[in-house]
């Protein structure tokens, strides 16, 4: 249905009010209720899963495509969160942005992402989920790009298109590998091959990395990550949307769609660990440095997606996919209600607000909420998720890892409420801001405290056995133990971790900065490269582009020196030479050479008809 | 009444036998059936504008309060007749530092075709002059003939007002042929045939036993696409409110200034017959040809149905303003087109969830 | 002589003569117009052949659109002086010598191959075979045509417009 | 009506077209000629599929895509044209020579 609006919104937009907002808008709500229309139906036994429906799309040679729907637990509640989310953020878009001159594309470009990660969590084939993937890949472009007119927003929008789209010739290859070796696209085919053992390990293994390339682009991990930060220059209900919950959860859904594959093989699952738990302390420690508010949440993301990623990569598939579906609602909500703060004060800089929660009581309170949540503080959402994921490496016996996930929820613990605290504790530090803060219209807070409520119980409500083993129910044949309980010790230092950082956060950044400048600049080195972000950019520069830059020089100049002068001028003079002796012959020769189109023809006629002349003699 | 269509049908059939018993050969008497067949639909047609155009003077004249002619004849019915005699009289005038050749060339051309659109129209049971299995596409590839027609009309007059009406007239009618077509795809998808008479016959049925499944009973997908239809139809026939072709205020008479006499004749001709023409295809097609009550043969159902969509047509002259030639060309591409696209893709849905 | 066979032999000829007139004509609006006839007389032969599906199309892409722009390119670009000056280049012998001996090489290979002599009767309707044969296994090429028409779209807009982007 | 007699139309129609791709002055012209060309080919196609493979329609698949194709290529073709003589008042094949060495 979105996907109808999005085509209907630039053809009607122009006549109806809002700019066509509300046909997104209800075709959005009609896809969330159809959604919980099956969720209900589960609920009273009238629909088995998983479903699937297929129909024959074309065929070419032997291979015949198929355009179909597969309907499990996964991509269940996958489509419960971006619908619903999705449905949030448009309805908080109308208060955000109520008169910007593009909304139509604006709209449309919402509803065009939102059934094209429709398409990528309902498809039954890689084909169609790469196509549905290419459709975000195409409208985050357009939505980071959307204030086209700002030269950032531009280059952030190229960056983050160019960025994926080097993961995604991973993917491509991947999904040609597929065909290659398995002549099918099907999820299901795919697995009763990997059943029947007719692959070798080592082309798992390949097939596994290829398509895990694509899920580090399009999730922002390390080394792809640096378009998510830039992204950020985007309008901020889209940050929400996209960078969030849905686009970069696309690369964890994938993984999670493709676990047989990563299951059967060790090495891959291991490189997914890896980078994902690298990651996450990698961009947990770029967050406690930032100073936009929507970097630090932005690097959090990358931080959260990591720990997904080191989640499925130690065989907690229901771990990371439930960290998948808590981290959609609370992020979600953070970036909405930085989005509402950037709204009342007019800045992105964390450092000229402060002590707001006297101004904006809503937008303070959720915001707490959803602080708690991403701290993993006992009973939000965040925490029954991270503890999942904690277990499960606890149970993968990965003492490193272990110690990463718990710097990792520390440090979030301690960004995340470092954040809080320069937003709205502590004194005002600009007063004209101050002065001029407000709390937002109904339209942006209602989105928030509907998300709040979830931040706060999601965790809860997946956590109960039920609906557990309807969403969460690995793949696998005889999976990990997912029942199991860990000692009482790895979820209390989780807490610990957790509410250590928070205090230290709040201690730090509460009152005065003083403090704070001093200790960044005792740790004067290691604070500049942070902030620098371990000069990532820079060295892509030095390794990527000035090799680039070298090479086209260098065919200039050989284009230029050798080609030119050498072979074609040489050519010609010698030409010369031999025509200026001047026989008839050769100087009808030169007549033909004179740059008239019919006479170069003429000659290729001629010799079309001695050919044809030669093979049928 | 009787059903004429397969009167005429079973007459043609005995007078081939008969002529066979003659001692011609089969393939000799199908030659000559057809001839007479074809003598006949076309008489038929060239009698039609006769008629369009009383009822086109009578009915705006109507509309306005008037009462249109009332003196030749009783009720003013001889008043066209009249017309098309002193037509036959007119001296034809071709311009100095024309091409006669191509002035003459146009006439043809933007009218032979029109007649040739006829071959596949149902007008009711056993009426179609051939079972064209392309038929609809059929009607639109030689429609589209036209345009070279009205084209060569403003290139062979050696008049800028001609030229001007020309080139709109090419521009319009190329551009909405695309949604006129494509209007009809929703048509063609759900009876699956291009064959005007089995798009009928596949109307003649009904739902839940009362209301008929004419195609404009579908609801959205039907209403749309009759909607384009006749508004891409009312643009093809160049008529008010899409006349910019011919705009009087602005080109004199467009493309047709330079004609005089039966070739003016013709092209008035022409049109009235698109007019009839776009009619019986938006009967056949959207209102179920043929289908009716029992109580009144198919071909006098057909001829109402198609008597309606005329009577629309004429009710737009009367009521809408005529388009800027920006706003023409705007309107066709920026809206009819997408919805057409649109709706064909509703139809596809439509169908595959039937079918699924 | 059967009555196709008369047919094919009128379109035939009809063919050349306009197709003739087509590279003949000073006046390029009446070579043009005989073109238009001359795809209009194609499409004649198509269904001749058995092809009523592509006679519609081709009288729709065509008759119907390529020659309406064709005209309309002519009415653009007319100078009166473009239709008195002759209208062949210098090379117009060779030329002629040339087409005569493509013509002249293309029979003479029809004749060395061997071809069927039987003639069949015009084939049944094709539209619907030729829709699943589209979208079937031609669906590839299908998709191709469709990029090179978006590339045209492009293209000609590039090319067309008055000033640069 | 046999093949060979439809071949040689063909052959026939592709000669002239020839001729006039390469005789012809006006750009408009020589397009036209090579649209006859086309003309020509398409009709050995549908020949080909009628008299050797009347069991399926691929020659009248490609034909389909053929002509659309040369509506791509008359489309382009004309908007060069059109471009041409906006820059330079002429249409002369001749006189379009800037690749003249």
């Amino acid at each position: 249905m979105p996907f109808v609006a999005a085509f209907l919104i630039p053809l009607l937009g122009r006549w109806l009010p809002q700019r066509g907002a509300w046909i997104s808008l209800a075709a959005t709500l009609g896809a969330l209720l159809m959604a919980i229309d099956l969720m209900l139906r589960l609920g009273d036994n009238s629909l088995h899963l998983p479903q699937t429906l297929s129909l024959a799309w074309f065929s070419v040679g032997i291979y015949d495509f198929t355009w179909g729907f597969q309907l499990d637990g996964l991509s269940l509640l996958m489509t419960l969160i971006v619908s619903g989310i999705s449905l949030l953020v448009q309805i908080y878009s109308l208060g955000y942005m109520p008169d910007s001159p593009r909304l139509k594309h604006y709209f449309a470009s919402l509803s065009l992402f939102t059934s094209g990660m429709l398409l990528v969590v309902l498809a039954d084939n890689y084909f169609q989920l790469f196509i549905g993937w290419e459709l975000m890949g195409l409208c985050s472009y357009l939505l980071i790009g959307y204030d086209w007119d700002r030269e950032a927003a531009g280059k952030a929008a190229v960056k983050a298109f160019l960025t994926t789209r080097i993961g995604d010739l991973g993917f491509y290859a991947a999904l040609l590998a597929i065909f290659l070796m398995l002549g099918t696209y099907n999820f299901g085919q795919i697995q009763d091959h990997l059943h029947d053992g007719g692959i070798a390990p080592w082309s798992i293994t390949l097939l596994a990395l290829l398509i895990f390339a694509g899920v580090v682009g399009k999730s922002a991990q390390f080394p792809l990550h640096v378009w998510l930060p830039d992204a950020m220059e985007g309008p901020t209900p889209v940050s929400a949307l996209i960078h969030s919950a849905t686009m970069v959860a696309a690369g964890v859904y994938l993984t999670a769609r493709s676990y047989v594959l990563f299951a059967a093989s060790p090495m891959a699952l291991h490189v997914v660990a890896w980078v994902g738990g690298g990651t996450a302390l990698f961009a947990a420690l770029l967050g406690t440095v930032a100073r936009d508010v929507k970097r630090m949440l932005a690097y959090s993301t990358i931080s959260q997606l990591g720990l997904m990623l080191l989640g499925l990569g130690v065989m907690g598939y229901s771990s990371g996919v439930m960290h998948m579906a808590t981290h959609a609602a609370f992020k979600a909500l953070l970036f909405l209600t930085a989005g509402s703060i950037i709204h009342a004060v007019h800045t992105n800089d964390a450092w000229k607000m402060g002590s707001l929660s006297k101004q904006m009581v809503i937008t303070a309170s959720v915001f707490f909420v959803g602080a708690c949540a991403l701290a993993a503080i006992p009973p939000f959402a965040g925490f029954f998720s991270k503890d999942k994921i904690i277990e499960s490496i606890y149970f993968a016996h990965q003492p490193g890892l272990l110690v990463l996930a718990y710097c990792v929820s520390g440090l979030t613990a301690f960004y995340v409420f470092r954040m809080l605290a320069l937003i709205f504790l502590g004194e005002p530090r600009e007063r004209d801001r101050f002065a001029h803060a407000h709390e937002s219209p109904w339209s942006m807070t209602i989105p928030m405290i509907i998300l709040a409520c979830f931040a706060a119980g999601f965790g809860w409500i997946l956590n109960q056995p039920e609906t557990f083993a309807l969403f969460f129910s690995s793949p696998l044949p005889g999976a990990t133990p997912e029942t199991a309980h860990a000692p009482l010790w790895v979820m209390g230092t989780g807490i610990g971790v957790a509410v250590s950082g928070m205090a230290f956060g709040l201690y730090l950044y509460t009152g005065s900065l003083v403090g704070v400048q001093r200790l960044a600049a005792a740790f004067r080195p290691i604070h500049h490269l942070l902030a620098r972000q371990f000069f990532i950019d820079e060295l892509y520069e030095i390794i990527f582009l000035r090799p680039v830059r070298l090479l086209a020089v260098a065919a200039d100049w050989w284009d230029r020196q050798i080609i030119d002068r050498i072979f074609v001028d040489g050519f010609k003079t010698l030409a010369d030479q031999l025509l200026s002796r001047g026989t008839p012959a050769e100087a009808a020769a030169s007549s033909e050479r004179s740059g008239r189109v019919q006479s170069y023809l003429m000659i290729v006629t001629m010799a079309a008809i001695l050919l044809m002349l030669w093979n049928t003699r | 009444m009787a059903e004429v269509g397969i009167i005429l049908r079973q007459g043609v059939d005995f007078a081939r036998q008969w002529l066979v018993g003659m001692g011609a050969t089969p393939f000799q008497a199908l030659v000559a059936s057809k001839v007479f067949e074809t003598t006949v639909t076309i008489s038929v047609i060239l009698a039609i504008p006769l008629f369009l155009v009383y009822a086109e003077r009578k009915i705006s004249a109507f509309m306005q309060a008037r009462l249109g002619p009332m003196h030749t004849g009783p009720w003013g019915l001889l008043q066209t007749p009249a017309d098309t005699l002193k037509l036959f009289f007119k001296e034809d005038i071709v311009p100095q530092g024309a091409d006669p050749l191509i002035h003459l060339m146009a006439v043809v051309l933007a009218a032979a075709p029109v007649f040739v659109c006829f071959a596949p129209v149902p007008f009711g049971r056993g009426f179609p002059l051939i079972n064209l299995d392309t038929g609809i596409l059929f009607v639109f590839a030689v429609s589209g003939i036209s345009t070279l027609g009205i084209l060569a009309a403003g290139w062979g007059s050696a008049n800028k007002f001609s030229m001007l009406g020309g080139i709109r007239g090419a521009a319009q009618m190329v551009s909405y042929e695309i949604p006129r077509a494509l209007s009809v795809v929703p048509v063609v998808l759900f009876y699956s045939s291009l064959n005007l008479q089995t798009i009928a016959c596949a109307q003649m049925v009904r739902w839940h036993g009362w209301m008929p499944k004419w195609f404009i009973f579908y609801p959205g997908i039907g209403q749309i696409a009759f909607i384009l239809f006749l508004i891409a139809s009312v643009a093809e026939t160049n008529r008010i409110p899409f006349d910019i072709p011919e705009a009087e205020s602005e080109l004199v008479s467009g493309y047709h200034t330079e004609y005089s006499g039966m070739k003016f004749a013709f092209f008035f001709l022409a049109e009235y017959v698109y007019v009839f023409l776009s009619s019986a295809l938006a009967a056949t097609l959207f209102l179920g040809g043929g289908d009716g009550a029992a109580f009144l043969p198919s071909w006098v159902w057909f001829t109402l149905k198609t008597g309606a969509v005329i009577f629309l047509f004429l009710w737009f002259r009367w009521t809408f303003p005529r388009l800027r030639v920006d706003r023409l060309m705007q309107f066709c591409w920026q809206f009819l087109l997408p919805l057409a696209l649109v709706n064909i893709v509703l139809a596809a849905a439509w169908i595959t969830w039937k079918t699924a | 002589m059967t009555l196709e066979t008369g047919i094919f032999y009128g379109l035939g000829g009809l063919l050349l003569i306009l197709s003739l007139l087509v590279v003949t004509t000073r006046n390029l609006f009446r070579g043009a117009l005989a073109l238009s006839t001359a795809l209009g007389v194609m499409a004649g032969l198509f269904v001749l052949l058995g092809g009523d599906f592509l006679a519609a199309g081709q009288l729709l892409i065509y008759v119907g659109g390529v020659m309406v722009l064709i005209l309309f390119v002519v009415m653009f670009v007319q100078t009166p002086a473009l239709f008195r000056a002759p209208q062949t280049n210098r090379r117009w012998i060779p030329a002629l010598v040339l087409g005569a001996g493509v013509a002249a090489v293309f029979i003479h290979i029809f004749y060395t191959v061997p071809m069927p002599e039987e003639t069949l009767a015009p084939a049944a309707p094709t539209s619907a075979a030729l829709g699943k044969l589209l979208l079937g296994d031609m669906a590839v090429p299908f998709e191709v045509v469709s990029l090179i028409l978006l590339a045209a779209l492009v293209g000609a807009l590039v090319f067309g417009l008055e000033r640069e982007l | 009506m046999t093949l060979a007699h439809v071949l040689i139309l063909s052959a026939l129609l592709f000669a002239i077209g020839v001729y006039g791709v390469l005789a012809r002055r006006s750009l408009i012209a020589i397009l036209m000629s090579v649209e006859l060309m086309f003309n020509a080919a398409n009709l050995n196609f549908v020949a080909f599929n009628h008299f050797l493979h009347p069991d399926n329609l691929w020659g009248h698949g490609i034909v389909l895509l053929v002509i659309t194709v040369a509506a791509a290529e008359a489309v382009v073709g004309l908007a060069l044209v059109i471009a041409i003589y906006r820059n330079t008042q002429n249409l002369n094949a001749e006189d379009l020579h800037l690749l003249h060495d």
